[in-house]
């Protein structure tokens, strides 16, 4: 190998900006974002869509065929009261997208920003509202639910508020247990230094050090709160017939496994396609917002 | 440390009497009441209800009944069950204290090492396709709902394979199923918790310091990486145990354990105001003393981390 | 002569390690004028960074007092300090830990001026301006810190630090990690702001020539005590202190035909967390005696302004760049 | 036999818009027992080449070409555990960043012991000894109280001379230094020098050390290479470099330098910036900012042309190297 | 052997004197008997009580108690025994369940209750064996209420909390350990006056997952599975379930509430009607409980003493639905108030059912509103909800009990419809002690209430159990299993 007859001259590095922005060059190489994203996709526009899409009424009863295995003109069969399994798994997933997705959204905020003021001020703040997350953390989920329907009377939003209730202070706990460390590395003195106010520090130091795996704690709670709610409207406070609901047919449908698969089957696929979806997305999120991240 | 650890126990005890405040008042505020739930049916025979209201002490003012039960509370007994009639809430709850700790625990001393050891594993071969497949399975495992998994190894491995009995409580088989049921989603979860933690430092160049040491990449990976994720792992372990110890209600159902998950949902449903007192109590001080415990932990997982400064 | 711009009242910082106490920086009292670069050089963990950063109010001392500007801001709370945090700034003296790494670079120099609420479109112009000043390439702005060797990351936290035009700027070590070219080139700016703006510097380094460049006064520190102070002439031509004298004989100079050992003072380093009686340095001084083991000499000034703690100041033998001289010619024979 | 042997080696780092190469054409060697200084511009690619020679060039970075010989082993085929087998006894890294290369939640001292009881370099009660014993050697006091201390409680001159123990714990063969001295005293950095030097002599250990003080490498190094833009640009005895250095860059270099011993009122500069790596200019990169650079420099990359006994310099014009004085 | 039974939730209470609750009653009835019992075909029959005859002007009844009958104590049942059960249930604190306001109409019942007595005035030992018992009004069906009559020296050996410790009946079985949350164990009474069973015990194992009983069941670790809910139809489905499937009339009658002073147009006796024919209870029976219902025409079901086969069947008719609704004054439904038609979570399918029918045929406004159980019971019983289905089990063996609970104008169950005239005939007929009498007039309320369509009856579902091979002896009579005294487990 001799130094003089290299051909190539220094690989010329590519412009710095071909249109995409590096977030988005991540994002379209990360198999995770991308299957994650198509899977999401699909569901929200499937959600979206839905009241067009169903082939059959979704509420539409008909008594004399009941349990239809999946087939024919019942794609995926029908349930205990002869509805169409497929457009009501449609229809199901407009409202719990909705529960999911508006808990989630509510939780994050709420919880992130407390278990960062927490981790940031310790002392009393963290003291006091610490302890309100023990309290709040050790009522069962379903006396919650309770209460808060007995205060707002059943319905979808009831629903969000009893879980929102229920969740952000795991989201609180997590959040401050990651600012705890971070909170002591130099760069935030750095942040402090320069004279960021809190909230700011908080908002771009903090946060973006954070995120990636608040996302990923994001991404599995969109199954559990599917879940969470079917258990609510079992005890008759959770979203109201005749709304289908993906949790809600999976809790039908459960007693029934044995002799009659389909329903919880299919309401089952569905949600885990959908989790898998978020989870993709959530890992692959993960990954393009790390500057380190390993491509592929 | 220490000092701080007396002030947070000093601090619990606060949030203890709290805690008895609002859930005393929290369970009157569900809609129904034992009396109902007794009456059933019969609700609306006036004259019954207020002898039964009467027997029950329920008539008296809500502060008379409340000094009644920190009374209870004070005592030992925490009152008399109203759904077991002639029962004292301790007896109602003693089986179950001890049947539901130990279900969680069994759960997640399986449940952490399982999902640390897939957490790592997929990170370590972040973006490969043995990443997305681990992803993939971990995401199943959770999106099955326990009662579906119940089911299925129930009808694989009692009902086809005759392995382990169906149900029940008392022998080492009887605790397999349920166990095993517990354990897969909080595994699933701290893998998938993991994976993002451990990727967080996976790059950082003290692992690199590491490597040139020559430190085997094993080492490297459980000892350096993860070492320097165990602040939230440690957190969301506590979160799950939690978790553990109210989701052991779907267990205890599907498996006929005679648990408190179990215990806490017909006491909240047969509104046993006593009952479901005292197990909220009881919930509150299993969480904060894991909580206090976790934060205890923090300090020693991470010098940089110390609250008795902050306090100062 | 003018009320100093920062006054450090006999500060010390002690911290706590395990259930012993250890003391970083004792009672240090420092006047730095407007205008004026104040070199502080020492042992490695002697306490200037702690120092530095008690001047940033980022870590509150334990005794003492600082006034910035005739304002004692000792006890100001965070919020009261973060409008004087556009008048005082801080190079940081690791490069890499203090940059966040999921900010791109543009964005970390742009913090400090975010934060005194300029536009953004200023901002933009602000930041390709202090960049290029440092010497970084104007698209340095979009990438993250990770993909920036040592020295660039320097220059980032350089840049980040001239960004708002601070009155007084702490430089902890703030030009190690670069290259001598681009050393040059920092130190010709600081020394140019300077005399554009009157900027004033507390400026921690151990390259002893980067601090003779640069400073007006350096000031001395051992095991957390400011033990000879004066003014860089006075410092490096009449080192009174034994501790300063070694440190001058201990630099290496470029040029050819030096190799080989440099004698450095021999005997115990002392421990912070249990320091020793008397002079923090008589377990390495050549010149110890009795006293010096047991009583801690004060800092003491003479007509010129140069002030040593030493119980027996004074010159030892000759000036120390005689010595280096010598050694330079004795080992240019031995070669 | 050659300590290391680096020839032709090229790296390139994998970012979102493409590879971009950072290092070109590397070669160099180290014999045993000789301390090889590294100097050059920040971001020349100092660094990115010990990383490539230790294997740590991360998941980006690749080695495109050449090679890496270690005493006569061939580093860039082996596999990754034959590879950690020889970190630590065979060649060890001092990283430039103390601050962040020090694992946060593990107390010093065990820092050191690991590196030695990874390879069972000794046992490990006589390597908790030893772990004392070095600490005390790079000069931190009261060495068995601090190593017990967490890296946030060290002075960055402290973390650093725990890097230094750490790499020097297994006697190496290959010591590579990157910038082990910048964060401490001129004292204390004599001291570790020393240290570098006894076990230089004793174990004829090779060195290569990074650094940005020429005095430093005035002071012990044997040979020097230069680097510019992920280029060797000039490889000399050490002496050499200084009396009579053959690349425009090393000779502006050297002039740069603050000197202690006189007060200077300007310290003289080299235009402008070297580029973002990636971004050189066509033919020799350093033309841009040469002032004897001539038509021909931007054409065609200069090879390393001989400038004397052992003295190679990548310049068209090193005979007319002294034409430079006249054009500053 | 014991037989192994499951029982869906853990009993609360094993005691006769608070016992208020279906699942505790399974154990209960076991271990305690009263003066009559019922036989597997739901007829009532002696058991403690020989016989008895009514005092005068139907203000009582002299039992004669039969002799020989030992408690598990061992001790002998005298007339004594009965006078201390009742005043037990009456006595201030003692938290007495639904057993209790049976005996509201015996004299001094009052008294006792508010404390003012200790004994119970009404009851009058005559002999060991004969005991008065006199009422404030005749009640003639009080030989057949279900009250349970327990050992009166069972304080004494046992102490004041004995019920928790011991059984203190007369029954076929005796308490012998209670393993909460998990299982209740009943020990056969070997001096049983029927005769000691054939079995050991028998083993109520808490069971609240239907799935997890079915397991057991397949795998042999239960004896005799009762069933219910959505597990019939898995029973059904599988032929070696179904094989071992025992069936019976429920005792219990279902309706559709129209509470028509909360809903105006249930004022109009056409709306009804257009509401029952709008409804397809075949159709039901086949699709939602798939077959393992019976259709019910009136108010009084079968298996219930009183009960009219020879109702007319209700026909599913909407043409004739339309056409009174159109008649009523609302033509396709138009003019029609909204309405809700609540229920709680376990009847959702079949409210949904009926408000798709309701839409369908007659375009009425109807959504179903789910509501938490409590709630929604407290809410029908206090009349306030104006449309919703529910079900009524019979307390005891008599049409008596379903006509005036839930339809007799006073009430505290009344469902929206009230009548005087019924009301009279009920009020008769709780004075007819002659029971052919009585039933005749049951008869006609019956129909009156039908005829004026104050209610539209729906499908119940059948009782169901599956028994082991081997097993014999099992029966279901229409208030749940008999007790086991006859079961036989062969080897
Ligand atoms: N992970 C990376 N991704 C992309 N570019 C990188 C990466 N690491 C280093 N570089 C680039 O490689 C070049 C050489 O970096 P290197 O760290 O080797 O410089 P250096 O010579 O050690 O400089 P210094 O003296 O400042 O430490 C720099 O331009 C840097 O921007
Ligand atoms: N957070 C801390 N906890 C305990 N000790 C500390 C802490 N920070 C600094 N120290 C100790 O204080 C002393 C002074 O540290 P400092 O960082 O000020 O030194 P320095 O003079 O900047 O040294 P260097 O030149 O090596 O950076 C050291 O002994 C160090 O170990
Ligand atoms: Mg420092
Ligand atoms: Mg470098």
């Amino acid at each position: 190998m001799t130094l003089e007859t290299s051909k190539t001259d220094a690989v010329k590095a590519p412009a710095p900006r071909r249109g995409l922005s590096d977030f988005q060059i991540r994002f379209l190489r990360s198999r995770n974002a991308m299957i994650g994203s198509i899977i999401v996709a699909f569901v929200a526009i499937v959600a979206l869509l839905a009241p067009w899409i169903t082939p059959h009424d979704p509420t539409k009863v008909s008594i004399m065929a009941t349990w239809l295995p999946p087939g024919g003109d019942h794609l995926l069969g029908t349930d205990a009261l002869g509805r169409d399994v497929l457009s009501r798994l449609i229809m199901g997933a407009r409202v719990s997208l909705t529960v999911a997705l508006s808990v989630l959204a509510i939780t994050m905020t709420f919880g992130t920003i407390l278990g960062m003021v927490a981790a940031w001020y310790r002392g009393h703040v963290d003291n006091v509202l610490m302890r309100f997350v023990d309290i709040i953390f050790a009522f069962p989920e379903l006396i919650i639910a309770i209460i808060v329907a007995a205060a707002m009377g059943p319905g979808t939003f009831t629903v969000i508020v009893a879980l929102a209730l229920v969740w952000w202070p795991g989201i609180a706990r997590m959040a401050r247990a990651l600012v705890l460390s971070l909170r002591e590395e130099p760069f935030v003195e750095a942040g402090i230094a320069c004279g960021t106010p809190t909230w700011r520090i908080m908002w771009r130091h903090l946060l973006p050090n954070i995120v990636s795996p608040m996302i990923v704690r994001a991404s599995l709670g969109v199954g559990m709160i599917i879940m969470a709610e079917a258990t609510m409207s079992f005890l008759g406070i959770g979203v109201q017939e005749p709304y289908p609901t993906w949790g809600g047919m999976i809790r039908d449908g459960l007693p029934n496994l044995r002799t009659d698969p389909h329903l919880a089957l299919s309401a089952s696929v569905a949600l885990g396609i959908t989790m898998i979806g978020f989870n993709l997305l959530g890992d692959g999120l993960r990954d393009v917002l790390d500057p380190k991240s390993r491509g592929r | 440390m220490l000092h701080y650890a007396t002030r947070r126990l000093l601090g619990l005890t606060l949030v203890w009497a709290v805690a008895l405040i609002v859930t005393f008042f929290a369970v009157r505020a569900v809609p129904g009441d034992p009396i109902m739930v007794m009456l059933s049916d019969h609700a609306g025979d006036a004259a019954l209800e207020a002898r039964l209201r009467a027997d029950y002490g329920l008539d008296r003012p809500l502060p008379v009944q409340f000094l009644a039960y920190i009374g209870d509370v004070l005592n030992g007994t925490f009152g008399l069950s109203y759904r077991y009639v002639g029962s004292t809430v301790i007896d109602v709850i003693r089986d179950g204290m001890t049947i539901t700790p130990l279900l969680a625990l069994s759960a997640l001393f399986i449940a952490v090492p399982l999902g640390l050891f897939f957490g790592v594993f997929a990170a370590v071969r972040a973006g490969s396709w043995a990443d997305t497949g681990i992803i993939l399975l971990l995401v199943t495992f959770i999106s099955i709902p326990s009662f579906a998994l119940a089911a299925l190894l129930v009808w694989m491995l009692s009902l086809k394979l005759a392995l382990l009995p169906v149900a029940g409580w008392g022998s080492p088989a009887q605790l397999v199923l349920p166990v095993t049921v517990l354990v897969v989603g909080p595994m699933a979860v701290i893998a998938r918790l993991t994976r993002t933690y451990m990727l967080e430092v996976l790059d950082r160049d003290f692992v690199r310091t590491a490597r040139a040491k020559g430190v085997r990449e094993n080492r490297v990976i459980w000892r350096h990486a993860l070492g320097n994720t165990m602040v939230p792992i440690v957190t969301s372990i506590g979160l799950i145990f939690g978790g553990l110890l109210s989701g052991a209600f779907v267990v205890e159902t599907v498996f006929n354990i005679p648990g408190l998950g179990r215990i806490a949902i017909d006491s909240v449903l047969a509104r046993d105001y006593p009952v479901t007192m005292s197990i909220v109590l009881l919930f509150t001080v299993f969480y904060s003393l894991i909580n206090l415990c976790v934060d205890l932990i923090y300090a020693w997982l991470d010098p940089r981390i110390r609250f008795d400064e902050a306090a100062a | 002569m003018t009320a100093p711009l920062l006054k450090l009242e006999n500060i010390s910082k002690r911290f706590r390690v395990g259930n012993k106490e250890l003391a970083a920086v004792s009672d240090v009292s420092l006047d730095v004028a407007a205008g004026e670069t104040l070199g502080i050089v020492g042992e490695s963990g002697c306490g200037k960074s702690t120092l530095g950063r008690m001047i940033l109010r980022l870590t509150d001392p334990s005794d003492g007092a600082i006034v910035f500007d005739g304002r004692d801001i000792t006890r100001l709370s965070k919020r009261a300090m973060r409008p004087l945090r556009r008048d005082i700034q801080i190079v940081f003296q690791d490069p890499y830990a203090s940059l966040n790494p999921r900010m791109k670079v543009g964005e970390i120099v742009a913090e400090p001026l975010v934060n005194i609420g300029m536009k953004r479109a200023e901002i933009a112009a602000r930041v390709a301006e202090v960049l290029k000043v440092v010497g970084l390439p104007a698209e340095s702005a979009d990438r993250y810190p990770h993909a920036f060797s040592g020295g660039q990351r320097q220059r980032i936290g350089i840049a980040r630090a001239l960004a708002v035009k601070p009155r007084l700027i702490v430089c902890d070590e703030a030009v190690s990690a670069l290259d001598v070219s681009v050393q040059a080139q920092v130190l010709t700016l600081l020394r140019d702001i300077q005399r554009e703006t009157g900027v004033t510097f507390v400026f921690i380094s151990h390259n002893l020539g980067v601090v003779r460049f640069l400073c007006h006064r350096i000031a001395v520190l051992y095991l957390g005590r400011v033990v000879e102070i004066g003014t860089e002439a006075q410092l490096f031509e009449t080192p009174q202190h034994p501790y300063t004298q070694a440190l001058l004989s201990a630099i290496p100079e470029a040029g050819a035909g030096r190799r080989g050992r440099i004698p450095v003072p021999s005997g115990e380093i002392p421990n912070p967390i249990n320091p020793p009686p008397g002079c923090p340095f008589h377990l390495r001084c050549p010149r110890v005696q009795d006293r010096c083991r047991s009583e801690i000499p004060t800092l003491v000034s003479d007509t010129g302004g140069q002030a040593v703690a030493c119980h027996f100041p004074g010159a030892d033998a000759d000036s120390p760049h005689q010595t280096l001289e010598d050694k330079r010619m004795t080992e240019g024979e031995a070669q | 036999m050659k300590l290391l042997d680096i020839s032709g080696l090229s790296v390139s780092f994998n970012t979102l818009r493409g590879p971009v190469e950072v290092l070109k054409d590397v070669s160099f060697d180290v014999m045993p027992g000789e301390v090889v200084g590294v100097v050059g511009e920040s971001g020349s690619g100092k660094s990115v080449t010990s990383l490539a020679i230790m294997g740590l060039l991360g998941h980006s970075g690749k080695i495109t070409s050449g090679n890496i010989a270690l005493s006569g082993t061939e580093l860039t085929t082996l596999s990754g555990e034959e590879l950690r087998a020889l970190r630590g006894p065979e060649m060890a890294m001092i990283f430039q960043e103390p601050g962040t290369s020090l694992n946060p939640v593990q107390r010093v001292g065990d820092q050191i012991i690991e590196a030695m009881t990874e390879h069972a370099f000794c046992p490990p009660a006589e390597a908790r000894l030893r772990a004392v014993e070095l600490m005390d050697r790079v000069g931190i006091p009261a060495p068995d109280l601090r190593a017990r201390d967490y890296p946030h409680q060290l002075s960055g001159g402290m973390k650093q001379r725990i890097m230094i123990a750490i790499a020097l714990a297994c006697r190496p063969r290959l010591l590579i230094a990157d910038e082990p001295t910048t964060a401490l005293d001129v004292t204390i950095q004599a001291q570790i020098l020393n240290l570098i030097l006894d076990l230089k002599d004793e174990f004829g250990m090779g060195v290569m050390l990074i650094t940005h003080d020429m005095g430093v490498v005035a002071q012990i190094a044997d040979r020097v290479v230069v680097m510019y833009g992920g280029q060797v640009v000039e490889r000399s005895e050490g002496d050499a470099l200084f009396t009579r250095s053959a690349h425009p860059y090393s000779r502006l270099l050297l002039r740069s330098i603050p000197s202690a011993s006189q007060r200077q009122n300007d310290l003289p500069i080299i235009k402008g910036t070297m580029p973002a790596a990636g971004r050189f200019p066509d033919g020799c990169r350093f033309h841009e900012r040469c002032p004897m650079a001539m038509a021909a420099c931007a054409l065609s990359v200069p090879p390393l042309n001989e400038a004397g006994p052992a003295h190679f310099a990548r310049c068209f014009r090193t005979e007319a190297i002294d034409e430079l004085e006249a054009l500053t | 052997a014991d037989l192994r039974v499951n029982i869906a939730a853990d009993p609360s209470m094993i005691d006769p004197i608070t016992y208020s609750e279906l699942i505790a009653g399974q154990v209960i009835s076991n271990m305690y008997e009263s003066f009559t019992a019922i036989d597997a075909d739901g007829q009532v029959i002696p058991a403690l009580a020989e016989s008895w005859e009514p005092l005068e002007g139907n203000l009582g009844f002299r039992f004669k108690l039969r002799e020989g009958v030992k408690f598990h104590s061992g001790r002998e049942f005298t007339a004594k025994d009965v006078k201390f059960s009742f005043e037990e249930l009456l006595r201030p604190g003692n938290k007495a369940g639904l057993n209790a306001p049976y005996l509201d109409v015996v004299v001094g019942a009052d008294a006792m209750k508010d404390g003012s007595a200790d004994t119970l005035s009404g009851v009058t030992v005559v002999d060991d064996y004969t005991v008065e018992v006199a009422f404030t009004r005749p009640d003639v069906l009080f030989p057949i209420y279900p009250i349970y009559l327990f050992d009166s020296g069972i304080v004494e050996e046992a102490g004041p909390e004995w019920y928790n410790k011991v059984s203190a009946g007369t029954g076929a079985f005796k308490f012998e350990n209670w393993s909460r949350g998990q299982k209740v164990e009943l020990a056969a009474h070997a001096d049983y006056w029927g005769g000691a069973p054939a079995i050991d015990g028998v083993e109520f194992v808490v069971i609240p997952s239907p799935e997890t009983a079915m397991a057991m069941f397949e795998t042999g670790d239960l004896d005799v599975m009762v069933v219910d809910g959505p597990s019939m139809r898995r029973v059904l489905g599988n032929p070696e379930l179904k094989e071992r499937a025992i069936t019976a009339a429920r005792a219990q009658v279902r309706y559709l509430a129209m509470n028509s002073d909360l809903y105006e147009p249930f004022k109009d006796k056409r709306v009804r009607e257009a509401v029952c024919r709008s409804l397809d209870q075949d159709a039901m029976i086949a699709g939602l409980y798939s077959g393992a219902a019976k259709p019910l025409y009136g108010q009084v079901t079968e298996g219930v003493a009183g009960y009219n086969p020879d109702l007319p069947k209700i026909e599913y008719d909407p043409e004739k639905a339309k056409a009174l609704l159109a008649e009523a004054g609302y033509p396709n439904g138009e003019g029609l108030p909204p309405v809700k038609l609540s229920t709680t979570e376990p009847n959702k399918n079949q409210h949904l059912y009926f408000a798709s029918q309701l839409q369908e045929v007659l375009n009425m406004p109807v959504d179903v509103e789910l509501v938490e159980r409590g709630t929604h019971l407290k809410s029908i019983n206090s009349g306030q909800t104006p449309f919703f289905a529910w079900g009524w089990s019979a307390g005891y063996p008599d049409g008596l009990y379903f006509l005036s609970q839930l339809w007799y104008s006073d009430s505290p169950y009344n469902r929206g419809w009230k009548n005087a005239e019924f009301d009279a005939l009920i009020d008769k007929a709780s004075m007819t002690a002659d029971n052919k009498e009585r039933y005749a007039i049951y008869h006609e309320a019956e129909g009156m209430l039908m005829d004026d369509w104050g209610t539209c009856p729906l499908p119940v579902s059948t009782l169901m159990a599956t028994v082991r091979d081997g097993v014999s002896g099992v029966a279901i009579q229409p208030f749940g299993l008999v007790p086991f005294a006859d079961v036989t487990i062969a080897e």
